[in-house]
């Protein structure tokens, strides 16, 4: 058992490389990515259009020690700040194997 | 006679299947096209079409007039953002000023589709390079727009024009790669039989019929789209389409002193007033992030589709009759 | 002979991959129909069988024997929830009977849809006014099955029917809107060649090829459900059987007395005792969310769908064929 | 960073229209909707029905401040009570750009 | 309200089906499962390969109390020790209905 | 010659669409075929050819060639593993020596479906037993894999082989059972016309098209793979291509001692030379979890089969002409 910050992001499917860049920068181990999740926010319902790709999401989440996280939150802020979007954090202990 | 044209026009499945979409969301019904296959069906449509325009490019021995219709076309992609820009700034913020105009500058190929099978109805030739046209119109639009949003914007932190990706965004997008790929694809195999190979699948029946499944869809997006307008105000409603019958008669026009064909006529025109709603947004939403899609997209697919292939086709055709008979 | 026509339809491509499906399922094989395939498999279905219908009826001259058989068929849909009702409360809880009442007074489009491709290997001709009979027989076992569901039951909080609700989703639920909307479009665009512009992709060997395919999904899956019904006991196992022989007797008396052909008798007998797996627990999941699915869905695409599509259609038609040919 | 509570719901595919309706009048900024999602409860397995959306469930997280998150709970039960579902809720920290 | 243990667990595609077999043996009275997601780690991307399920990801949540999330972690291991994969553990309270 | 033949293939659309999905990826468009159509146009490419193959079998008369060639087809998927694996373990862990054994001891259906569409462009016929061959070949590598990983191995905790998994997976996984069940499907309803009521859907144009698609997403899923080659270095970048020549050598050496045709032997040469990359993968991932899918899913689909499809299928092919055409 080992104490993590589980960071969870909402950031435009189109925009979603570019997070994917700055988390493998920021020195995490490993995320996990949902692709086409729906939602709706301060830029309005993003419900997923069928015919692009401009008004869906992608759901990542990334199990980090407190330090790398805080790198991620970090440089993740400029593209959520830019491009709209949602990040959580939460406490986790992640099970050894 | 143009309301003939229109009447026939709205008797045609394409049309019907579209109409059903729309009533489907507008009576909340619970019908939705699976996202992937809809996807995939306009994959299809552009992979079939492109195909064809290689095939009939070999076929059609090359013209002086092909040239000056290639280059007139392309032309109006890199121009007709710069007025769109200029009228659309004087009410809105730069970005959606200049995203809108990228939409309106690059096409529609749905609306090109629709409009190919509406000639088919009417048995009206068209040429192979016409395929090419839209091909050479897709992306000038998104580069224009982009760099009107960077000259006109404040700088963006980090505000160097990203020349590669930018270039990526406009030229190698999924939608003008397939249909690019797909054209010089028809073109290499013609001797070959390639598209003799491939004509029942990619052309007649279903053609057709994947076209009104994808119409379909096409009805069910474009009205939950429509929503959005509310917001958006009357001046863009009437902007999407005036712009649309404006830049129509443009491209009426421009076939006009080109002297090509009326087949060719109508396509340019659609292609000319149509707007993109697929590969702009997409580029658009990555090179111009500060641009609202809730203005451009529910523009294009919201009202300027719907109005060339339910009303635009027949009337663009309509005129185009009138001028080429009297000519 | 019957035993004759049971091994002939035992033959058919499309039982023998529902067989398949059944078998996948199984010996656990992680064979799989992707989801959202599925879901435009079974709409491309009903958009070919409705676009069909609707040119069929535009050929068919009206005839008062047409109104009969829709009135007929119709008012089957609003009659036999009652029974099932009545004889299926004394066992279940309210909601349940009432959910399974209205699944087997709807119909099974896919049953509809093999029906009509035996007829086609037995060649046998139809008339396009029975899809329109499954149109019609779609919806009123819906409203039924929520009334009984509201009357017998203790009132939900809230009680109030919601009207417009439940009209929305029993008459224009997605599998009702593609069914009804590409009859309509078929019936008005059959003048101007609208189904001979997509007949190709609509029927033939493309329509027989997807059937197969989608019976290949309908089989792994009605083996899934399978499982679900050790739970729920003998009574309603022999209900699903004994419910579709009856119902299509009944069917084949009606077609009889109206004396129609022997194509549209067996269609009928298909829709009057096939029960619905999709339109109906869709609807019935929102207006009696206290009916547990895993008896109605089990019940209708478990045992009767298999049922039906695999002895019941060959064993109807032999009926159907000694009683026509009697008179 | 400004403390959040963290609401995660799973409910038929079916119902979600009237859970997002809910949350929309709990005054929550936003939510994020994951669809076609299966599992098992009290009323057994929902490994979805490829045929229907009768055995399909949604996955739901919203993020809102305690107020908002106790008012949105409270609407949500009946739907829950009626047609059964998931209701978690944890803490979290909502990184504000 | 009810205090319980928020398991998240992703792995292999393939081997899912094992893992959900020890989850409903752990006693656990339910599972929610996001098929098809993404991701990264000690075994490299898993982008999800169009072609077979090789390279996908299965995401399982599951809240259980604490003394069945033990024995659930406990028998879960041998799968992630074997397979790969990622397991989180945190607390969250589950809304009775 | 062989050059002539290299560069035709080259300009047919199958091999064309598979170099433009190449190009898109290394230009990094984002270009995406939606993962669960790929899946399905895979599940028709089986469904279509294992049709097909049933009824050409139904139409070939019973001979001893046939039995001679499907023994020796088959006994290469129980054989070749056996050496891959005392090559590769030199350098390999037992785990990652077995499984890549695994996969070029089977079949890539695709490959295979190339050639016969090769075949179809030089009008060259081949036997409905080739499909039986390539159904017969996809399982033994499997359990041969396993059994090595395993003696060889440490043993695993519960160390017993699970028979009745290693079964399922080798002889029950979705490809072969798709493969397999339209074949016997296809030979059980040649006599009423199965085939003939959908040859238009599983076959000719629809089936060229879809395998163009589908190559499409080969192309870019098959390069995304290159790029993790550059870890497994050299020595497995050259058995990749030095297994295919060398094991379609040994396959037309096979088919020239039976003495089959022309067009069986580059079959059997694609299938002997060919290496799986769904089915084996998929199995492998399960019995042999220790072995790294990053070995073997990226030499077979990024390497083997590109080299086979571009290049090896015409190089086979002009060197069967040479020996058939001197014999
Ligand atoms: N309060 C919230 N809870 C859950 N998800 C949210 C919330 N706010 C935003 N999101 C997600 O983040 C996406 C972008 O948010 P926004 O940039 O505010 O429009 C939305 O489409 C939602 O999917
Ligand atoms: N203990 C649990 N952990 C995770 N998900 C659950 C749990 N219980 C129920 N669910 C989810 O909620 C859905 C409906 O639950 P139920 O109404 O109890 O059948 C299930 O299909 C699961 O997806
Ligand atoms: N630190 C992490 N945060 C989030 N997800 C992770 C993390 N590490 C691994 N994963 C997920 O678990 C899967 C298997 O991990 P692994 O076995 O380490 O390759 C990855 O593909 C990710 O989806
Ligand atoms: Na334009
Ligand atoms: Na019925
Ligand atoms: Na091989």
């Amino acid at each position: 058992m080992k104490d993590v910050k589980r960071i969870e992001l909402v950031i435009d499917a189109a925009h979603t490389p570019e997070l994917i860049k700055v988390i493998r920068a920021s020195g995490a181990t490993g995320f996990t990515v949902v692709r086409d999740v729906q939602g709706s926010g301060d830029r309005g319902d993003r419900m997923g259009d069928e015919l692009g790709n401009v008004f869906r999401n992608c759901y990542i989440i990334v199990a980090a020690g407190e330090t790398i996280a805080e790198k991620l939150i970090y440089d993740a802020r400029p593209l959520l700040e830019r491009y709209g979007g949602m990040c959580l954090v939460s406490n986790a202990s992640w099970i050894k194997h | 006679m143009s309301i003939d044209l229109i009447l026939n026009n709205l008797l045609s499945p394409p049309i019907l299947f579209f109409l059903l979409g729309v009533f489907a969301t507008l009576v909340k019904s619970d019908l939705e096209m699976p996202t992937q296959v809809a996807r995939f069906l306009s994959l299809y449509l552009l992979f079939a079409i492109g195909f064809k325009g290689g095939y009939k490019l070999s076929e059609s021995d090359f013209s002086p007039e092909i040239v000056l219709m290639l280059g007139a076309a392309t032309a109006t992609s890199f121009i007709i953002p710069l007025w769109c820009f200029a009228i659309l700034r004087r009410r809105l913020p730069v970005p959606d000023a200049a995203a809108i105009a990228a939409t309106y500058g690059s096409v529609s190929a749905v609306t090109f589709i629709t409009a190919v099978s509406f000639l088919k109805s009417e048995s009206v030739e068209y040429g192979g390079h016409m395929i090419a046209a839209m091909a050479l119109m897709e992306s000038p639009a998104i580069v224009v727009g982009v760099l009107l949003a960077r000259w006109f914007g404040e700088r963006e932190e980090g505000g160097q024009i990203n020349w590669s990706e930018l270039g990526r965004e406009a030229f190698l997008n999924g939608s003008v790669l397939v249909l690019m790929g797909s054209m010089i694809i028809g073109l290499a195999t013609a001797r070959n039989g390639g598209w003799a190979s491939v004509d029942q699948f990619a052309d007649g029946d279903m053609f057709k019929g994947v076209l009104c499944l994808f119409l379909l869809d096409m009805g069910l997006v474009a009205a939950k789209r429509i929503r959005d307008l509310k917001e958006s105000g009357f001046i863009l409603i009437a902007f999407s389409v005036i712009a649309a019958v404006v830049h129509a008669m443009l491209g009426i026009g421009i076939a006009w002193l080109i002297g090509s064909s009326a087949g060719d006529a109508l396509l340019l025109a659609c292609l000319v007033g149509g707007a993109s709603y697929i590969a702009v947004p997409a580029a658009v939403r990555l090179a111009i992030p500060k641009a609202n899609p809730s203005l451009y997209v529910p523009m294009s697919l919201g009202l300027t589709f719907p109005f060339n292939v339910i009303i635009g086709i027949p009337l663009y055709y309509a005129v185009i009759k009138m001028l080429w008979s009297s000519s």
